[in-house]
């Protein structure tokens, strides 16, 4: 069985298969590992891993997210994705956050719109003001242009990917 | 002693105040916003009573919604954690017009202490070594060159109402002076509705030292050591410890002294902690009083077995302290880290959200204080503070390496966390040898990226976890936590 | 210093010895059997080795396997917890063999020390007070009813080779003398494959009070003060506290010097326990040396700052003490309550099985050293200890609300538990007067019900149970536990 | 709604009805409740109980088990039985312990079987030891009788309800 996963930018080519002893044999890239599991909860899974030098018990936490699957080990976080459906979300049209939109960087609270329809905005102009946990964040206008749609209003909750102020490219 | 309190405040410092409600018999009154219907607090105190919509300014900020709760409840005295109206001289007032205890400082001690300059003023005649800087706040840009050039650059521009970072800029040249004021007094009209600024020497390489102290209404004060809170970000502490590794025996007996001083001259009661600036040849200056519980007042219970909310209410009802300051004595080394649900990798942005999973660490020396639970919604309206880790051990080596392995085996699925980071500042050679300084973050973190070594690791996990689990998401992701409201169940009941 | 220590134990010993370890920096292996595959030793040790069968004596007891398995690992020493074959001198004797260090005393110390008899000459001889008594042990009834009428009724009947209660008999007049001896033969042939019993006398009303000592490989010995152990059901330990309510500073000095003595005469070297009873009249006895950890080690670990586990590691390792006596200073008070899995409404008989669903206390001055987990499956093979819920406060009074209300938050659902039985025995008056004699249990509490006054409550959450919740009680009934196996779930895999 | 409820020996009848403001109303025997209450886990429901006088805020804890529902609040624990469907499993012949029957009191593992199949037994005598955690349990004959089957043997695991030893009453 045949995986590609990506965390953070690298991606990681992988090959499962059972052995003679029932243990998974995993190729990831070009390093081997084989790995002893048992099932602990809904979120825990334990892993004995042998890698040539012996590594050990390690435990594993694992829950679905937006964006991936969280994977917690020894006190650090990994957002695992699965390339092949990173790939069909993207298709339809599902990825957050393009570069050139005005979306919230967390979920959080609209605090104000210093804009109104039909603005002309400079590049780096500050479009809306939002807030999450009393730190306050600027959205600014990512080029020249007109203000054409506000999809929000004050004390509105905003997510990631939510499209807050349109704005049409000049010329 | 008082019959009833109420906590007006939430999460895990709510919850601290409640546990110590309940073993000294008390009964606790907490309160809550639509946020916060299912957080701990609301569901561990004796009663709960609903405040409002999930906005702080209708809710626990509201003083007046505060007062006529505690007083339908019978409250007899009001705990206000830190935070939202710890610090507020308005609340405090209306308490004391009202018939009930502030658990805090008078309300006239608040107001001078709140306000920067009135606070210079007091200390600088109270004999406690303050910043070389102005004595009162100043709107006119030429006087401010002046006094800049006075003070020698770089100097520090800050908020006479200031606090948590806001309204405060350093200028290292003549021409940033402008901009950097405008800048903090438009900051700080914002924040706290009061533009005042004003101008101090600003101290490079220094380190934050601050003393817990606490005052009864008989005039006892003692101070219960120091706490090095110098690992910072925007302004605001990440890491605290006590002992600091620079205090000397006879550097602790003078800012000590310092630090009760600054109680006596503001005529301070109940707990209370003075910060200081230490610089690198060992002077140290007052940089302000908090006034009222500290987030890291646990390192300080660790190391002296004092427990200071107990202090705080045995203090507000009127008893004398128990003790002199020859009692005080401190054991052992104690560490917190702050759990901020914030993602450091990317400038530490907030991440509110749904807790998947929590699993807590646990052993000898170690307590985590902490307001969340496997399932709880992380709300977007607060503080970021999730939890506090604490640990104890007998030197400073041991606690670190108890914190590190603490770190290890805290497991939070679901938002972004700093634990991570921490583990790396707690081993990095600056932190181990203790040349922490208030740039330390920015200095040797700055840019900081997770460590790839055990990736490989994850994408076994990611597998195994395919592999052994039914292929249905949506069960991952509503977890343990049933999503059911009382309102939806009974309505389905009823059809 | 060790670089692996193999960890020949389970629950929750072995998981505070594996803490310990890993603060340290060395690797730790643990070795379960195949009740334990899922036990959280087995989980969070370094390494994991099977043993065997669940049958103690072909896993945890079989000590050549636990030699195999140390030098296989590349271990360097064996820490055996307390139980199991924490006080086999056979197991010492084959580490010292094979090059292992064994983490406790010599072999021939815990021999020396695990016969009742030549321990009680060792102590006669090293000016430790001994409980009147015989000599040696006697299986001639006509000689044993002589020395019963020397020493005076009532007397006790033990088991030279005893331990945990076992082959004890309380005799009180002649006529009782002869089956209980019998019985008291047999159950120690029984339980220790020696039948050698002796007579005592019977001290009523006394309490059990132990000192913890430490002895390094250099001739230093200090003792870490006291610790009460008198709330016992079935000759075990249910409630510990330090310090003694009884204790005053010049009996402490007093006891603490025959306990040192005690080491001395025996040639002690490590951490070890000397227990005595002490009579109403302020007398006291040695009773025994436990040669290992101790169950209730933490209590002494919350007053003195002292972390045992390592020093055990510390000695083994050859390394002085680092302090002496006049360090050693106790602050506070702290109480330990263990959690069985046991039913107290039924004659304190074990409860095993499946822990449905787990919820530990946590907060200021709160330990639970803990073997379980929500899901896990407490095993019928091994001792019912659960956890050991650990408080300390600055007084006994505030440590008994504190560990009031500790308990009250602690949920184990699946089996039965003491956690409201003790909740009754710390409410008491008799513990809160700190009339806490061994025969406390029997005394106060027996045929101990849980009170009903708030039964209303437990209909209630029933009634909105089923109504809240989808009618299926197999889903209540799995939990949040996959009980999926590695092979099951591959087998479902390849198919 | 009606409810039969059992705890320990004691019985509660049990009446509810939902109010105008969306709340239990809960008739227990004589005593009157109004709770509100909010489902916080699979295992944790919290209530605001009202009778009179204010008795505030709980959280119960609760999961299905062998015997009925096992309930705890306040550090307490109940095992809640439904009288109606306790009585369905008596029919069916699912109610465990009876008297009569030698069957361990507790989840344990058989030590030892001081009888055959044939022995005549007296009354009060051990027939078999089983062991829990450490603890021996001796399980006696309940009445003179012969021993007609022996259903375990010595390391077998047994549970309550699994009948070790028949016996056969004389006469």
């Amino acid at each position: 069985m045949d995986y590609r996963l990506r965390i953070d930018n690298t991606d990681f080519p992988v090959e499962v298969e059972v052995n003679e002893d029932l243990q998974l044999n995993v190729m990831i890239g070009e390093k081997k590992y084989i790995v002893d599991y048992t099932v602990i909860s809904d979120f825990c899974i334990h892993m004995a891993v042998d890698n040539g030098i012996r590594s050990g018990n390690i435990n594993a936490f694992t829950a679905y997210g937006a964006y991936g699957k969280n994977v917690v080990i020894n006190g650090r976080s990994y957002m695992v994705q699965d390339i092949d459906s990173l790939a069909q979300a993207v298709r339809k049209g599902r990825q957050p956050n393009l570069p050139n939109e005005i979306t919230p960087p967390m979920p959080a609270v609209v605090v104000s719109i210093p804009v109104s329809i039909g603005d002309l905005v400079n590049k780096g102009q500050a479009v809306i003001v939002v807030s999450a946990m009393k730190m306050e964040t600027t959205l600014c206008a990512p080029f020249d242009g007109t203000v054409v749609r506000i999809n929000a209003g004050i004390n509105d909750k905003v997510v990631p990917g939510q499209i807050l102020v349109e704005i049409e490219k000049d010329g | 002693m008082f019959k009833k309190i109420l906590v007006a405040n939430r999460g895990e410092i709510a919850l601290r105040v409640i546990r110590t409600c309940q073993e000294m018999g008390i009964a606790c009154v907490a309160v809550y916003s639509d946020a916060d219907r299912k957080a701990l607090h609301t569901l561990c105190a004796d009663q709960a009573i609903y405040l409002g919509v999930s906005e702080p300014a209708k809710s626990y900020l509201d003083i007046e919604k505060i007062i006529a709760t505690a007083k339908n409840a019978d409250a007899d005295a009001i705990h206000p954690g830190y935070g939202f109206l710890s610090e507020n001289a308005g609340l405090a007032r209306r308490c004391e017009q009202e018939g009930l205890v502030f658990i805090g400082p008078p309300s006239r001690v608040i107001q001078d202490l709140g306000d920067k300059t009135i606070a210079r003023k007091i200390m600088r005649d109270g004999g406690v070594p303050i910043i070389p800087g102005m004595g009162c706040a100043e709107s006119l840009l030429e006087i401010l060159t002046d006094e800049a050039g006075r003070i020698g650059y770089p100097v520090l521009v800050k908020a006479a109402a200031g606090g948590g970072g806001k309204g405060m800029r350093v200028v290292h040249e003549e021409n940033e002076l402008a901009d950097a004021c405008r800048q903090a007094a438009g900051e700080a009209a914002a924040a706290f509705g009061n533009g005042e600024i004003y101008l101090e020497k600003y101290l490079k390489r220094s380190r934050h030292i601050e003393f817990q102290i606490l005052a009864d209404s008989l005039g006892n004060i003692v101070h219960l050591l120091e706490r090095e809170c110098s690992i910072q970000r925007r302004h605001q502490k990440v890491i605290e410890e006590t002992p600091s590794t620079v205090v000397t025996p006879d550097l602790r007996t003078a800012m000590g002294q310092s630090a009760v001083d600054a109680a006596r001259a503001s005529g301070y009661v109940n707990a209370g902690t003075v910060e200081f600036l230490l610089d690198e040849d060992g002077k140290y200056y007052f940089l302000e009083v908090n006034t009222r519980l500290q987030v890291e007042h646990p390192i300080t219970e660790m190391i002296t077995g004092i427990d200071i909310v107990q202090q705080q209410i045995r203090i507000a009802a009127g008893e004398p302290l128990g003790f002199t300051q020859a009692d005080v004595k401190g054991r052992g080394h104690a560490i917190e880290c702050r759990i901020y649900g914030e993602d450091p990798e990317n400038g530490f942005m907030p991440s509110p959200g749904k807790i998947t999973y929590l699993q807590e660490p646990s052993g000898p020396g170690i307590r985590n204080d902490c307001g969340i639970y496997s399932g709880f919604d992380v709300p977007v309206e607060y503080d970021p503070i999730l939890s506090k880790l604490i640990v104890w051990a007998a030197d400073r080596n041991h606690a670190i390496a108890r914190m590190k392995n603490a770190l290890s085996k805290y497991v939070i699925l679901g938002i972004k966390t700093p634990v991570a980071f921490l583990m790396d500042v707690l081993a990095s050679e600056p932190f181990q040898e203790g040349k922490t300084y208030t740039d330390f973050i920015t200095t040797h973190f700055e840019g900081w990226r997770q460590k790839t070594d055990e990736a490989d690791l994850a994408v076994l996990a990611y597998i195994i976890d395919e592999i052994a689990r039914p292929r249905s998401p949506q069960a991952h992701i509503t977890g343990t936590t049933g999503p059911a409201t009382p309102w939806q169940t009974i309505g389905n009941w009823r059809l």
